[in-house]
């Protein structure tokens, strides 16, 4: 099991008073704490090797671009991909998502053609598809959930049709915590061949993903939200599908060759990354891989299984509560609302109490319309989240509800 | 009382409390006690739109002096707006123009306040000063003679 | 005058030994190592504030949010824009490019158009534009340059003409270091009604930027390569052009309201800054933009100038060394030759010896093609660069030169 | 000697320096004694194209043994590649498919070995296990009565 002590000693920020109480950060969806080996790396690297990478003749030059490699390598291992050149780096899986919009949009996508999308996405994985659609006179198709928070398999299965050429779902979903069964999602789709990505974003921190065992086209996610630092994303992509999508953005380090009357791209992964990479940052993430293989990704969602359900049980112990999404497979997320107060005033209260929760529609508007609600208070859990932060949090949420009363 | 007057009045109320709850409770009772907006007013186009909170804002005037209701579907929010309309009722177009309306970061409240925080409020003293510009102009139209009458 | 024993000190990777040998950068051209400050208000920030922003309800959230705008707020002071809203974050120059270069394109370019762009850019500004004139059936031209590496200026009026839509140029040639008459050239583009894009990220390390006094529609530059961390680029645009130009990427933070039947989006700045933003690493920019101001860039760039009149008189000296580039108009860089010794052995060599340098065609092929070499040697200086280590680098260049003899 | 038993050798050789330059004083050398390859190979067809030196590599068999000859621009990587030769020359392709090559790393030129490193010594040791693998293929169709001759 996991030592949760051992490990909030690991995460300096945690231990603050706000508003003269402890803190305690339940908005790990939005973006999770960094433990302090990850801060150091970010450190030391500019302390001792910053220098940009892969074409110099210097030995800060060298050590930078080969600690950046491994990096890649890592994360290579930790998604479990098949080659080292399948993984990309970004700047967050926003980005990540619109490469692959962008570039697969350009290569295959024409008018009359459909892209498949599910009614529970972030606006990360709704937008990008919409703005290209529009752009190519493509359609939208929208798999709906039902009111418990979980896809609609059948109409899924529907929806998927000879002009279907990309399926894009969210492994979990950042509104309501709903686990997607996107192996399933995926093995419909390649039944028809259509290549699928998955919005990993909020699974990362929570599982041990297999992208070889999901088989999906495309995985993407930030490390900003699996306590690695900020300006970082992954794009994994099948080295087939890579290199038949057209490069994204375009300049220094991803070029081979540059007349003015053509330019030709290196391979994968240089292809996609175009400028000088965050270096600094890239290896900050290697050392969070470190830190998450230490302490183990099944070790760790065994934990929080066991502090979700913990949660869970004392929502529901209190009337005023109502949970938005209520699936049984469930990871990091508990959206609900509190029966007569506005999401926004439990939020500001709550604040004053020393818990950081989110309100409002967590960029998923499209979720709020379908249950005709504003928006939802959320607590999202992390691996140094505690029984007993749960307990305060409960305990305060019933304070707030005196208040309001 | 001045707009000036009426601030330090709220902020010395403010001084009371020296726990946040404290205050937020005050908050949430001047929000129970905002002067009700017509529900003829609760519509689309007095709709102050922002991020997490919506507000509603009705502005008339009399005599060069503006006189507000208003609703929010969050309580803090009503309370904040509560606070504002006790300290811009009644005031000229030309004071509530250029109120510069410290005391709500006095108070505390700074964050209501942040402009990249859309909660309504930011926008609606917006809103109220150009209510107020826009009174002070067709005012000013009215009176100078060289402009015709429209309304 | 800069007291650059004391700014040494705050620059903690500078005092260190590579292959037993004092190590002496001169590659700030590809990337400037970090003062202190820097490297700590990054660390700083995952310690004290790190969060999510703009849409928290909690005080980590505005903590944050507070002073990430207030980043913002302090770049548009360092580049004298009018508003803090033309200010947009980007993760380097080449993205900023790429964005210009996309919704521009997009918003602007038809088939037959022309995009004027300079013989000496870097790959980013050659390569966003040649894609997007390819897509969009628009002609690339070519300003071409002096052998001393001067912009011929009348060649370059004679290029605009109604079809033009758009002139991007580098502020100063990361390949010559040759500062090019911006102003002049923005001048003559206005007269015809024609925007420009100015590529600063090799001037604003070096000297003053005025953006109003250029009057230049777009302006951008990397963060690392003028002291500050990595994963940060600036976009600067006039906010009449800004407001003109569509979304480039699209999810969260830069969204007003999205259906699946249409989104609308936010105001400038954030309606270019779509997902989470690099908070930590632009809270360390705001640290260099301090550091900066304090020592003021006037006086680094007549530091600066200094040190680059006594390296151009040591190269000189050596009968071997050809300059590649010679403009009495020059700002941190020089590029050279060594007869008869391959830019690469040098290199390899000078590396060995401590001296970190640039070897290759530092990403702009075209420049090498027109002086019929495959590349350069090339010193970049920074404010921490002394005229002691210049002597040194030249008197290690004649053992070079003996080397290979 | 084996490809191993050379490797070894280069290996001891360079213990005798301790400087780096020394190092690189001796790879020099070794560049300049570099057996030339016939100009009529030093075309495109016969280029290895790295980011930073070009590599021309000539490659012939005789008896099921491959023999090297090579030129570059840079005589550091020529330095390197006359090491390579006196490794593989004339040894057989079975031996050059599995050699490990680790004398590059040994030696302290990782760096030239890196893959991130585009400076054509990759791209060669590459093409050089290529060329082993394509002739090892050839020899066996023509010693493989299953399959007709082609050349
Ligand atoms: C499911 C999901 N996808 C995508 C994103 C976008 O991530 P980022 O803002 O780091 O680009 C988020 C972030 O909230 C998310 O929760
Ligand atoms: C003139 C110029 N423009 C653009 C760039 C690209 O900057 P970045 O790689 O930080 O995006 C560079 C970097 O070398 C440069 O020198």
């Amino acid at each position: 099991m996991v030592d949760v002590e051992k490990i909030r000693a690991d995460f300096p920020i945690l231990h603050q008073q706000v508003y003269n109480n402890p803190l305690v950060y339940l908005d790990n969806a939005a973006t999770t704490q960094k433990p302090e080996v990850v801060i150091n790396a970010v450190r030391d690297y500019y302390l001792t090797v910053n220098s940009n990478i892969h074409r110099s003749v210097h030995y800060l030059g060298q050590q930078a671009t080969l600690a950046f490699e491994e990096s890649r390598q890592l994360v290579r291992e930790f998604i479990h991909a098949r080659h080292q050149h399948e993984i990309i780096f970004t700047k967050g899986a926003t980005e990540s998502i619109n490469l692959v919009a962008g570039s697969f949009g350009r290569q295959f996508v024409r008018e009359g053609d459909e892209i498949v999308i599910s009614a529970m996405e972030h606006h990360a994985n709704i937008v990008p598809w919409q703005l290209m659609c529009a752009e190519r006179g493509a359609n939208l198709r929208i798999i709906p959930f039902h009111p418990n928070g979980e896809l609609m398999m059948d109409a899924y299965r529907e929806l998927l049709n000879d002009n279907t050429r990309l399926v894009a779902v969210t492994h979990v979903s950042n509104a309501l915590g709903t686990i997607n069964p996107v192996k399933d999602v995926i093995a419909l789709a390649h039944g028809r061949g259509i290549p699928v990505l998955v919005d990993g974003a909020q699974a990362v921190p929570h599982m041990k993903v297999d992208v070889m065992e999901l088989d999906c086209e495309f995985y993407c996610f930030s490390a900003h939200k699996m306590y690695g630092p900020m300006g970082v994303g992954i794009l994994y992509g099948k080295e087939e599908w890579l290199n038949k999508l057209p490069p994204y953005q375009s300049g220094g380090e991803m070029i081979r060759n540059v007349t003015f009357e053509k330019s030709t791209f290196g391979d994968l992964p240089f292809k996609f990354e175009a400028g000088t990479p965050n270096v600094a940052d890239i290896l900050g993430f290697r050392a969070t891989l470190l830190y998450l293989n230490t302490i183990g990704m099944n070790r760790i969602a065994a934990y929080e299984e066991e502090l979700m359900k913990h949660a869970l049980d004392r929502l529901r112990a209190i009337p005023q509560v109502r949970l938005v999404g209520d699936s049984p497979h469930r990871a990091g997320v508990i959206s609900f609302l509190i029966e007569g107060i506005h999401p926004y005033d439990a939020g500001t209260v709550l604040d004053k109490m020393g818990f950081a929760v989110r309100t409002g529609h967590h960029c998923a508007q499209p979720v709020m319309d379908i249950y005709g609600i504003p928006g939802t208070v959320r607590i999202s859990l992390g691996l140094y989240n505690t029984r007993e932060e749960l307990n305060a949090f409960t305990d305060a949420l019933n304070r707030v509800i005196e208040m309001f009363r | 009382m001045s707009i000036q007057e009426i601030e330090n009045q709220i902020v010395s109320e403010f001084e009371q409390f020296e726990d946040w709850l404290d205050r937020y409770n005050y908050l949430i009772e001047m929000g129970r006690t905002l002067p009700m907006i017509d529900p003829k007013y609760k519509t689309d186009s007095y709709l102050i739109s922002g991020c997490q909170s919506r507000v509603w804002l009705y502005a008339h005037h009399e005599d060069n002096k503006l006189y507000f209701t208003a609703d929010s579907d969050a309580v803090i929010t009503k309370g904040i707006i509560s606070l504002l309309i006790r300290v811009l009722n009644g005031q000229s177009t030309e004071d509530i123009i250029q109120a510069p309306l410290g005391f709500v970061d006095e108070i505390g409240l700074k964050e209501h306040l942040s402009p990249t925080r859309a909660n309504g409020l930011v926008s609606m003293i917006k809103q109220i000063k150009l209510y107020a510009l826009a009174y002070q102009t067709k005012n000013k139209q009215r009176n100078d003679p060289s402009h015709e009458q429209h309304g």
